[in-house]
């Protein structure tokens, strides 16, 4: 047996109380922005209002996002395709809807909620399929090449985007939301729209599951060494391809559930609807962090509050609240707020 | 003797449109440390990047541990038992020691008593178990490279010079750690310049020049004769 | 004595809360090679990526004869003669031998902003870049990519770099790792030939002791950041803490 | 002297010479050898974008930085002719007038963004640019009473330059001032090229690619990073300002459609990367192949909807209106077939 | 000989939609004009169609080819005012004449306007100030909602100046960025703004485009505050929204159910027996259109320019939507719009607007602006 090398005790000095508070800094942001949203806003009752809507619809981005966070944030592959596969997912979750009209006119929760899962489920099987034709076909031959990645997906984004004409026709279509997920609940003088109380259940469902899979499996961190270092992961016995193609489609299907939440959020689907998405859910993923799903959480419910926020005090400036968000974000921590993976 | 763990015969490897390999014949047997010695850009890298897969064989057959192994992909190459260092080391820089040696263990949890081993011929890796790999030292990155291909077991290990830059001290380390391999069972297939190195650690040895083996024998027969030495590599290896 | 070419004071850097590089204080004269020696780990890379700027010192300065240069981007610490190649090997992959030395030779010469004229029309230039070549015998290859060379010959383009740099500081960070027996020597009789010069100074990371034990001229030891051992070679060999933290057991017995 | 004009930067394939002359020598004879409305306006349009991609792959395959903000440079270029012909009436005053401050303005607008961000990473400076374009589209959409706002201005140039002055005839062609007007975007597209052709030569291209291949290595030879990085920034945003001021000068109209979207950002990324990124001579194949696709795809779908009328579901694919359809396959196409472009391909096959 | 049309529209890209309205609209004016014969006084027509891309520059480009190498008589089109502003100075520049339909920027046949542009559709002041005529009224408080953007600046404009001879006023504007998808912000200040304000209240929603404001608002309950939602007509497809707001007002410019006269007769039922479904906005636009051209050109005796330019100003003719006159001093078609009320039919998946009241040529005073 070996006997030991010397052994050497680096040196470690204090760190100071600013670093440490620094660390915690992104998740204080959220609750740091309400509060400050309450001292401009004044009115209790429009101020909860625009609170919980606000968070509604980060929420609803943060479905969005949560594809790209997996395919742009760990794959470091920018896909613009997700834009299509929002609208595809969209396309057939509301035609899945129509179909269920049985479900979706009747006023049962039950019923109501059922249909849409239904939907969201028809959804994400075809966006999944979709995903992995994606990366055999178009993807695959670019993986580490971001310029190739932005045109060949921007390809895949307008041809899916055709198609879509093709088979659905150039019309956009309206829809109605399901009976129970009309209107809204008033309490306190504060109006919340139904379905965005739906858009948050699911949206924490989903952040649950993707950080328990994330931190429970070596998924992550196959995919994340991977990109560095696709030989060596080899090398050590995991099959790549494999787990690529997975999480691509994982985040494809994620990508067809948000079009069918934003579908039913809109109520009028259009084949440009989720390219119209792409900059802000980019935005989110960028603030957030590349790779991290709390991160995008975060940063999608920033999004939302603070577009709420800045459209109730000054309209104006809702126009570029995102950007100068996103702007701000990269100042303080030019790697996002809190990265996984190093942007190159 | 039993039969060989790896067996090439007549491998040709092309790289773009170099042809690199030029007819590879190399044995590794069972249960010994065969040293692949040569100057540089003869082939070595070339070889040991043949067998676990990351170039593909033009011609010429690779088999290993009984089975035919030329077509193979890498990942069922490393199931079947290969491990693999590789020249640049192959460190996921962005990911922490930690991860990096959890990845190394694919087919499940890390084993303690592994690591407790493992820390002992590497101390560094202990002290910075939680740092970003790419952080480390020049040295501290090798360590963590031969500790990964160490996180299982493997029927044979490919080993691309991996004292460079190592400090004396953690090589006579590493020296016993890989003798511990040996001991397991473990065959080493070991790339290395450090010619004191190479004496103290080989059984056999092989040696390359212009993409092919010139030269094959027992390791002591090549230490002993200064002559072949310096036929085979040039300058005598005691120069210096 | 002599003037220091280079001197650092109390150098120190912290990354978190680790300290890498303690308050090291050193000068080094013209005319002298001195081979900084320590475990993996100590702070030796640090140390030179301090001084040569790629990381910024948490304390401390860098004087570079005997101005302060401790806040000077790296490529203006470059010009001023600091002189670095690194231990992982750093090149321009896709273009050929002769152009990363050519270009080089063309940052010494200021030429980086020249918008106007033929790059090609600057024969000189290919000229002096193709003569640096030679002296590390990689002439054969100037035409090859980077990507293609071996790693043995990649080292070997590192070292012909910082000669092409021909600054007043060279900076060595382990030369020959994983250079063949019959190739180190041609580097090691270069590093010897530049020493000659004693308007210079050459700063040798290395852990082969053989070389160090025929090039140095004086040995620094560094040791979890700090500076534990100064002088020369043969004292510092013998010194209790280069034959624990360093040596630890002598190869002999493996 | 041929050798210095085009700075030493050999084609370096014969078919990519005989491509080049053939182009050269369409463009420059394009009102005689087809006349007619659409080509000469299909030809005026191919050399602006010959000098708005080069400019491109200055910064892109040159630099090695990825900026969706170059569209923004452009439109600087055309709303400062529009902008100056608007305000000081028609005239030649105004056109330069216009020109010069649109490039100065591009140059110091890059400037700022160059200095201020070109430190993050490379992924995130692309962002930050596509940002940044996007607030400048927002404000020339908002302050319409300047810039026209979605309508963007339609103005008038000097009469030299329009069809009402008619010079005679030659060759069976009308001479106008259309053709004049033509002649001015073709030399001094030519000029601009031949500029550009020069500077990558230049010790300074050779810099940038250094830089590109690895920044930090670039740096420790005594290489300021940052400072070459924004030059070049501000050389690129300088010559697509010029771009955009022919542009402006040719079309008589601008506005954010036409200068500033990020489609138009997406059709320069595809002409460089068809092209072949990194080769000036790339813009020039990589644009002229686009733009005819563009302007002709349509009209041949429309020939091949024709032929195949009967079959199922394919005529419905060739449909003229499907015409997006098939540009997307060709992006897709392209990067497939053509990881390096067409200049790299016909270049490797010698 | 050939009487040479050019169709000259976005058949690509975000209009599509519209734009097929739009063709088919123009070939069932051609045909009902003609008899179905597709001839005047013996010539040809040949339509030529060009595609935009809805973008300005190829917008001139093709239209310029229009006139310059296929040499047609009259261009119609196109969908996008922006396009439609980049091709006027063409028209001017070879002196051929360019009916625009149904791009609606004021400026149109206003400040950018030149002798050769006729334009058949509506234009957003006519929008405007039938709204303005729809829900004006003594003691009436009004709030809008709009794009931030020169047409929903101008449309807001258009309607405030409608509104003040009426006796109602406006208590607040709210603009908003033309990609907002989210409304509860601009809700919670226009009912702040109202809260307080006694009588009849409405919010007047002037918007181009998806995003719904009115089915999200409407699903913030403003009649907790006495607020009525208001908005103008829209296409089929669209009205679905309106189911939620049975009961709204508003003026549309077409409805298939709402004009009675034999030319909408005609094409609602051809355009059942040929497409299965009922015309849209731009098919009555397109068919308006298409008559014109062939009225001109009978009237004109030629397709001369000049004699076209004499025999259009002051030109009137039947359309789907009735009688329309174009207005000697700038060219733009006067014609009716229809103030309607929402219901919810039986057997009908969208809102109805069903007529209240034609809001005739001489009950609007559209300014002249060129
Ligand atoms: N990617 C590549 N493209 C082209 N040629 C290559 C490539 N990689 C290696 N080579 C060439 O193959 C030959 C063998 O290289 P290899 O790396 O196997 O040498 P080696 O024996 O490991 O040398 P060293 O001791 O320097 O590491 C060299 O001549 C090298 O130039
Ligand atoms: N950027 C960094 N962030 C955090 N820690 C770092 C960083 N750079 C170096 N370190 C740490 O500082 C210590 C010193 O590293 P350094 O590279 O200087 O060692 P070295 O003496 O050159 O060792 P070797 O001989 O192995 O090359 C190491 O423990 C390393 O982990
Ligand atoms: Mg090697
Ligand atoms: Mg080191």
């Amino acid at each position: 047996m070996t006997t030991a090398a010397p052994d050497h005790a680096p040196k470690y000095a204090q760190l100071s109380l600013p670093d440490r508070i620094g660390k915690a800094m992104p998740l204080l942001l959220v609750p740091v922005l309400v509060v400050l949203g309450f001292l401009s806003i004044g009115s209790t009752s429009s101020w909860l209002t625009l609170t919980v809507s606000g968070l509604a619809m980060g929420m609803m981005i943060f479905i969005m996002a949560s594809g790209l966070t997996l395919v742009f944030g760990l794959m470091d592959v920018i896909n613009f395709g997700h834009g299509a596969f929002i609208s595809v997912g969209a396309y057939v979750g509301i035609s899945a809807l129509l179909a269920l009209e049985s479900w979706t006119g009747v006023p049962s929760l039950l019923l109501n909620v059922a249909a849409v899962l239904a939907a969201a489920i028809a959804a994400m099987c075809v966006t999944g399929a979709l995903g992995w034709g994606f990366e055999r076909v178009i993807v695959r031959p670019v993986y580490g090449a971001h310029l190739k990645q932005i045109l060949v997906t921007v390809g895949g984004l307008i041809v899916i985007e055709q198609l879509i004409h093709v088979v659905w026709g150039p019309d956009e279509i309206f829809l109605t939301r399901p009976e129970m997920l009309k209107g809204a609940v008033t309490f306190a003088g504060a109006a919340i729209e139904k379905y965005r109380l739906l858009a948050v259940i699911f949206g924490l469902a989903l952040f649950v599951a993707m950080r328990l899979v994330l931190k429970r499996t070596k998924i992550g961190l196959i995919v994340r060494a991977g990109v560095q270092n696709g030989e060596m992961v080899e090398a050590l016995g995991y099959r790549l391809r494999l787990v690529f193609i997975g999480v691509f489609i994982a985040g494809s299907a994620l990508a067809g559930l948000g079009g069918v939440m934003w579908g039913l959020y809109q109520e009028v689907i259009t084949a440009g609807m989720g390219e119209e998405m792409m900059i802000l859910v980019f935005i989110v993923v960028i603030i957030g962090g590349l790779g991290s799903v709390e991160g995008a959480f975060i940063g999608a419910l920033l999004v939302g509050l603070l577009q709420n926020y800045v459209a109730f005090l000054e309209p104006k400036l809702a126009l570029i609240s995102n950007i100068a968000l996103m702007t701000a974000v990269l100042m303080w921590r030019p790697q996002g707020m809190m990265p996984v993976v190093k942007a190159k | 003797m039993s039969d060989p763990i790896l067996e090439l015969s007549a491998v040709h490897t092309d790289i773009a449109q170099y042809h690199i390999l030029q007819g590879v014949d190399l044995t590794v047997p069972r249960g010994g440390v065969t040293m692949l010695l040569g100057r540089n850009g003869v082939g070595k890298t070339t070889t040991l990047r043949t067998i676990i897969g990351h170039w593909q064989a033009r011609s010429g057959s690779l088999r290993f541990n009984g089975t035919d192994i030329t077509s193979m992909p890498t990942p069922a190459r490393a199931r079947a038992g290969i491990g693999f260092v590789p020249e640049d080391m192959g460190i996921f820089s962005d990911l922490t020691v930690e991860e990096n040696m959890i990845l190394a263990a694919a087919s499940g949890p890390l084993d303690p008593a592994r690591m407790q081993w493992i820390f002992r011929a590497f101390p560094p890796l202990k002290t910075f178990w939680r740092a970003e790999a790419g952080n480390l030292s020049g040295g501290q990155k090798q360590m963590l490279s031969i500790a990964r291909a160490m996180a299982e077991e493997r029927k044979l290990y490919l080993i691309d010079e991996p004292t460079k830059g190592l400090a004396p001290a953690i090589i006579s380390t590493m020296a016993s750690a890989l003798r511990d391999l040996k001991a397991k069972g473990a065959s080493i297939l070991l790339v290395e310049q450090n010619f004191a190195v190479a004496k103290a650690l080989g059984d056999t040895a092989a040696v390359m020049d212009d993409g092919r083996i010139v030269w094959a024998g027992e390791m002591a027969e090549l230490a002993s004769d200064a002559a072949l030495q310096d036929r085979l590599m040039g300058l005598s290896m005691e120069a210096h | 004595m002599t003037q220091m070419l280079l001197e650092t004071d109390g150098l120190t850097v912290r990354f978190g809360g680790h300290v890498a590089v303690d308050a090291v204080s050193c000068g080094f004269r013209a005319g002298e090679l001195t081979a900084i020696v320590g475990p993996n780990g100590a702070g030796k890379t640090t140390y030179f990526n301090l001084i040569s700027g790629q990381i910024t010192v948490s304390a401390g300065t860098v004087r570079l004869m005997g101005e302060d240069v401790t806040r000077d981007p790296v490529a203006t610490r470059c010009h001023k003669g600091l002189g670095r190649a690194f231990q992982l090997t750093n090149l321009f992959p896709d273009l050929t031998v002769l152009e990363n030395v050519r270009l080089v030779i063309q940052a010494r010469r200021k030429m980086g902003f020249n918008l106007f004229s033929m790059a090609a029309s600057h024969t000189k230039l290919s000229a002096a870049a193709m003569a640096v070549l030679e002296r590390v015998r990689l002439q054969d290859l100037a035409e090859q990519k980077v990507s293609a060379l071996s790693h043995g010959n990649q080292r070997k383009l590192e070292v012909a770099i910082l000669i092409a740099l021909e600054p007043a500081v060279y900076m060595f960070d382990e030369p020959t790792a994983g250079m063949s027996v019959d190739e180190a020597p041609v580097v090691l009789d270069l590093i010897a030939e530049l020493k000659a010069d004693t308007e210079r100074t050459i700063l040798l990371v290395e852990h082969k002791m053989d070389v160090i034990r025929s090039l140095a001229d004086r040995i620094i030891v560094l040791h979890n950041g700090a500076l534990a051992a100064d002088g020369d070679p043969a004292t510092v060999m013998a010194s209790d803490v280069v034959q624990e933290a360093y040596m630890g057991r002598d190869l002999a017995d493996v | 002297m041929l050798m210095n004009l085009i700075s030493g930067d050999r084609p370096r394939s014969l078919v990519l010479t005989i491509l080049l002359l053939g182009i050269l020598a369409a463009l420059a004879l394009a009102p005689f050898l087809f006349p007619g409305v659409r080509s000469l306006e299909t030809a005026a349009r191919i050399c602006i974008f010959i000098v708005l991609v080069a400019s491109y792959d200055l910064l892109l395959g040159y630099s090695g930085i990825v900026s969706f903000a170059h569209t923004m440079f452009f439109g600087l270029g055309a709303y400062g002719v529009a902008l100056a012909s608007t305000h000081m009436g028609r005239g030649f005053d105004a056109l330069i007038v216009g020109t010069l401050a649109g490039a100065f303005a591009a140059a110091i607008l890059a400037l700022l963004i160059g200095l201020f961000s070109l430190r993050v990473r490379a992924i995130f400076f692309a962002m930050i640019t596509l940002a940044v374009a996007s607030a400048v589209a927002v404000l020339v959409s908002q302050l319409s009473g300047f810039t026209g706002g979605e309508d963007g201005l339609n103005y008038s140039i000097p009469r030299e330059l329009t069809p009402a002055f008619k010079l005679g005839k030659l060759f069976g062609v009308t001479i106008n001032g259309k053709l004049l007007n033509y002649y001015l975007v073709f030399f001094a597209s030519l000029a601009l090229f031949l500029l550009m052709l020069r500077i990558v030569n230049s010790p300074f291209g050779r810099v940038l690619k250094a830089i590109r291949e690895n920044d930090f290595r670039a740096e420790a030879i005594g290489y300021r990073v940052v400072l070459y990085r924004t030059l070049a920034t501000c050389l690129s945003a300088a010559v697509a300002a010029l771009a955009g001021s022919l542009f402006a000068i040719w079309l008589r109209y601008v506005g954010p459609a036409t200068t500033l979207s990020f489609e138009i950002m997406l059709d320069i990324l595809l002409m460089v990367v068809i092209g072949g990124m990194g080769t000036m001579y790339g813009a020039v194949i990589g644009t002229t192949i686009f733009v005819l696709a563009q302007n002709y795809l349509q009209n041949l779908m429309g020939v091949a909807a024709g032929a195949t009328e009967g079959l199922p579901l394919i005529p419905q694919l060739l449909d003229p209106d499907r015409w997006l359809l098939w540009l997307g396959v060709l992006f897709i196409l392209s990067v497939y077939f053509f990881p390096t472009g067409i200049v790299g391909r016909l270049r490797a096959e010698n | 000989d050939e009487i040479r049309i050019a169709h000259v529209y976005g058949k690509t890209g975000a209009l599509e939609a519209y734009a097929a309205q739009s063709h088919n609209g123009l070939m069932l004016g051609l045909e009902y004009a003609t008899g179905g014969t597709m001839e005047i006084n013996g010539d040809k027509i040949v339509v030529i169609e060009k595609d935009t891309q809805i973008k300005p520059d190829i917008g001139k480009a093709v239209l310029a080819e229009a006139y310059g190498d296929d040499e047609v008589d009259i261009a119609v089109g196109p969908v996008s005012s922006g396009v439609a502003l980049a091709m006027l100075p063409v028209a001017q520049e070879y002196e051929k004449i360019l009916i625009v339909e149904p791009a609606v920027a004021d400026s149109i046949t206003g400040e950018n306007w030149n002798r050769y542009i006729f334009r058949t559709g509506r234009n957003s002041s006519q929008d405007a100030i039938s709204n303005a005529v729809a829900l004006g009224g003594e003691g009436v408080t009004i709030a809008t909602l709009a794009q931030d953007y020169a047409f929903g600046r101008d449309g807001v404009a258009a309607f405030r100046e409608a509104l003040e001879s009426s006796g109602a006023k406006i208590a607040h504007e709210e603009y908003v960025p033309t990609d907002t998808t989210d409304f509860t912000a601009a809700a919670e200040r226009i009912f702040n703004a109202m809260e307080g304000i006694e009588g009849e209240k409405k919010l007047f929603i002037i918007w181009a485009g998806g995003g719904n404001p009115m089915g999200k608002i409407n699903a913030m309950d403003p009649s907790r505050f006495g607020i009525e939602i208001a908005t103008g007509g829209n296409i089929l497809a669209a009205l679905k929204a309106y189911k939620e707001l049975p009961g709204m007002e508003g003026a549309t410019y077409y409805y298939y159910e709402i004009p009675k006269n034999p030319v909408n007769d005609w094409l609602v039922k051809e355009h059942m027996d040929r497409f299965g479904s009922p015309p849209d906005f731009f098919t009555a636009g397109g068919m308006a259109a298409g008559i014109a051209v062939v009225e001109a050109i009978k009237k004109a005796g030629s397709t001369d320019t000049e004699a076209l330019i004499t025999a259009m100003e002051g030109m009137e003719w039947e359309t789907p939507k009735g009688t329309m006159r174009f207005r000697k001093e700038d060219h733009q078609a006067l014609q009716s719009m229809y103030h309607f009320r929402t219901e919810v039919q039986e057997g009908k998946d969208y809102g109805v607007p069903v007529l209240v009241r034609e809001i005739g040529i001489d009950d609007m005073d559209i300014p002249i602006r060129n």
